[in-house]
């Protein structure tokens, strides 16, 4: 393994300092966690319901590169691949609660799901009124209805801009629970790796492909997908996932949204060759694309590979994708 | 019967060594069916329970339990984490008004998992020695065997809760790793009853 | 060699088709090339000096990235690893030219010099006014003065980031040109390699390193370094590096500007770390860093490394610097 | 001696042909001391020509070398493009107003590159087989031996300009490729003119 790191155990104190001292004007540490503020004019000056995510470390820049005004308002950022603790996501609430309560945005893994449910449990007891959307937009896994439930990946960046949107519009907290959830109901993602990461604690990479092999349906965690097959041209590559993602919209009128994201290590030019051939096939078969992304939002360590999300959108979603927010991510 | 201070102080600095000692097999258990991560995360939690029970000294059995989760919650994240912080957090508060049967309290804990993880027996997770475990204690005297036959039984099952799910079939043929740091935690106490408990 | 691609002959207009067709409020194509130009309101309604920039593709966001309101007119981008040509260069001086002549960034290879020269003289022909500067911010090369000279790397983003915040605020074509110059002799960067870069046309990393080896001294086209030697801690290399680096300013006083740069395969979390020892390194220095910044900025297809880059500023160079800009990549 | 249209044409189309077929070896050649695509290049100017040619149909020798210079210009980018195309671009200015011996038009071609190169003989570029070969044929005949020998040459320099030159004393032991392809250049002259011009 060769990483430019220093001790593994120090990796996520010192990845936050350096996103911290990089970006002072935007966030701030919460002294005594590895969880970031806004710590903008902005901020302080205006009150809105709390937007807090989080999640194990390895995923940069979720979630801390999306705090900022219009999207989220404190991030906790775990261990590599590990969910944080409730104190530490506790910190964040009270962090950024004023008055108007706390949206917690979980992807849904049953670590993070059981951490953030105790913090909540926690800042319930201090009368905080909390709310939770569990974002599990990863369509890879079949049969999830028996088991843990899909997981979330990438289709989580999309969620957290919408809501920070609506949030920053001044939307109440059960309104915002409302519309999160039915943003994750139309958001469906599939992803790919050319080759697995590496968790530093590990030392080699989570599993092995061959030079001509890739893996279909892979999570954010080096969680191994449904096939492997062989590599083949970014267009059918685009064709496949296509396929396999608008099958779960049952209606394919009305305006959507596209996100095609990088696990780490795959270079901005073949996500974007990627990203033409996407955009053509779903113009070939008349999906109206009114918004798209591309780039490094919801990673995974040095993974090589990409994933696609695709979101059906409603009322002005199109409209909070769209609108400038200041992170450092977006 | 019912463990005393000194007995349950013994037992949980028993099972943090023997996950210390244990850390590299319970990753590579985890690395298997999971995210490889289960060895570091209790070994995480071990050192914060060493460290705690040593700055605060507990004096009775129920601030003992509640070191123990406090610890488990707050340095150890993942599932693991609160899963175990729940256990014995709920452990805690039913020894707080008086000391009850050792088959209570491990079914207390085991109740809270399964609320926590919302998750029961056959599940694939360490609930599958929880239970049996529980069992056991709640028919007679506890021995390492029954510990090794609870372990054994989620080698052959299908993951339904947790990381392990995704894989769906092919969870099975591999030992649950939660539920071998919980086989630890079983064995200790019958090192600390003695196997004639 | 596993890309997500289609035929390598079409990697670059269809990675620019990628990102004309996900950002088209921001950029278009320039018809017949695989230049881009500003696409946005403002550009059409103002007046200001033309920013061109470009060179071979591969760089990802670089150039075409940095397009938009308060950075680059237009991008020109060549083959992979190859320079534009003048009639490319020509025509996006062109559509950027609005009677107050056009400022040409170059990055100092060769290749990219004298078609950029040819450029220049096809439009000098229509009496556009035109003004070159070549970035030369690599110090990795020594006894440069009797070569081609020093390579233009990542510090030509700080360049194109003040030059263009200058441009907007309507200076002239050779106070900007002047600018420019005194920006680039301010500049200086030094990368480090983990991995070698494949190009795709050859088909394998253009060097091999071992297990715990990397390369110091790298440019941005595999071109090899100084040193191979074995991996350090980041701390370490922070050191090595910052030590190198401040070597070239004299005066060690007022205000510095850092840019730490992924070389396209290395994952945020190293960036941020790195970055982290490197501010700390630069404040036990007693350097004043006014303004830092972290990313995939000049990439080097899916080379694993990074750059450092640091430049001592005059005058409000920092402001600038920290203006917002609406572009892909900054 | 002068060339006229038809062996002009011949020596251009020729040297197309030998650059297409010699397209990996002037790459390899790249990967050595530059960035590997010197055929990549080469062979997409080679084929730029070849159209250009066969659309324009160029009808006398200045257009022949504008159509080639710019066809190199337009389709090589690079280094090599600007050079080999501001080479033929002055060639075709030169024999504008009437067709000149052939020994001036290799020199007018090696000054251009000069000029757009700012470089000379002896810094390892394509120079220094154009100025050799523009001295050969100004005392008299060209012969193969005479191209070999300019290419060899390159071998024990060290780069002064160019990608090479970053490797500084590297950079010896191995033949520029700018200067292999300009010696399929003048070799296939030699082929058109015959080896007893
Ligand atoms: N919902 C659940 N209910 C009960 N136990 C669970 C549940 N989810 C996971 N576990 C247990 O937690 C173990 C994994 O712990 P760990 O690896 O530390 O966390 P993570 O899965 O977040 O990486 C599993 O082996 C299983 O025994
Ligand atoms: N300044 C220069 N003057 C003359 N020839 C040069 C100069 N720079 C490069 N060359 C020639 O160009 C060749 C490289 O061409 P090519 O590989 O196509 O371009 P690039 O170096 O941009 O990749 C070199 O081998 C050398 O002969
Ligand atoms: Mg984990
Ligand atoms: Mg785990
Ligand atoms: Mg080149
Ligand atoms: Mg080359």
């Amino acid at each position: 393994m060769k990483k430019i790191i220093n001790n593994v155990e120090d990796i996520v104190p010192e990845l936050i300092s350096g996103l911290v001292k990089t970006n002072s004007g935007l966030i701030k540490q919460i002294e005594g966690t590895t969880a970031v503020v806004r710590n903008d004019k902005k901020f302080s000056e205006t009150k809105q319901v709390g937007i807090v995510s989080g999640g194990g470390s390895g995923h940069e820049p979720l979630h801390a590169g999306f705090v900022g005004d219009g999207m989220l308002s404190a991030a906790v950022a775990g261990e590599v691949f590990t969910s944080p603790t409730p104190d530490q996501i506790y910190e964040a609430i009270n962090a950024v609660n004023k008055g108007m309560g706390v949206l917690l945005i979980v992807k849904n893994y049953s670590g993070d799901v059981m951490n953030f449910d105790m913090a909540k449990e926690m800042a319930e007891a201090d009368d905080i009124k909390i709310r939770t959307i569990v974002v599990d937009d990863d369509i890879s896994v079949e049969n999830s209805e028996f088991t843990q439930g899909k997981r979330g990946v990438a289709g989580t960046v999309l969620v957290e801009k919408i809501v920070g949107a609506a949030a920053r519009s001044g939307m109440s907290l059960d309104d915002l629970a409302k519309l999160g959830q039915a943003v994750i109901n139309n958001t469906k993602t599939i992803g790919i790796a050319l080759h697995a990461a590496t968790v530093p604690a590990v030392g080699h990479p989570g599993f092995e492909l061959k030079d001509d092999e890739i893996e279909y349906g892979i999570g954010i965690h080096n969680e191994r997908g449904y096939s492997v097959e062989k590599i083949k041209p970014s267009q059918v590559l685009a064709d496949e996932l296509i396929e396999k993602i608008l099958k779960e919209f049952i209606d394919k009128s009305g305006k959507f949204a596209v996100l095609i994201n990088g696990m780490g290590g795959t270079p901005l030019m073949e996500q974007y060759i990627f990203a033409n051939d996407v955009l053509n096939e779903l113009n070939d078969k008349n999906i109206d694309v009114q918004f798209s992304k591309v780039g490094n939002m919801v990673t995974s360590l040095d993974m090589q590979g990409i994933s696609l999300t695709i979101m059906k959108t409603e009322d002005n979603w199109i409209d909070m994708l769209k609108e400038p927010v200041v992170t450092i991510g977006w | 019967m019912r463990l005393e201070l000194e007995e349950a102080s013994n037992w949980i600095k028993l099972f943090a060594k023997k996950v210390e000692a244990n850390k590299s097999e319970l990753n590579e258990l985890d690395t298997a069916i999971g995210d490889g991560d289960h060895g570091t995360n209790m070994d995480r939690g071990a050192k914060a329970i060493v460290e705690s029970l040593s700055k605060n000294d507990p004096t009775n059995v129920s601030d003992l339990y509640k070191d123990t989760a406090f610890a488990m919650i707050q340095k150890v994240g993942g599932a693991s984490g609160p899963l175990y912080g729940t256990a014995f957090l709920d452990m805690s508060k039913a020894v707080k008004n008086g000391n009850i049967e050792l088959s209570d309290l491990i079914q207390i804990g085991t109740d809270g998992i399964k609320r926590r993880g919302e998750a029961d027996v056959n599940m694939k997770t360490m609930i599958d020695v929880w239970q049996p475990i529980s069992d056991v204690l709640k028919s007679g005297k506890l021995i390492k065997k029954d510990v090794k036959e609870a372990l054994d039984s989620t080698e052959d099952m299908v993951a339904t809760k947790g990381r392990a799910s995704y894989l769906e079939e092919k969870s099975k043929g591999h030992i649950d790793p939660g539920s071998q740091s919980s086989a630890y935690l079983f064995d200790t106490l019958v090192d600390v009853l003695g196997e004639n408990n």
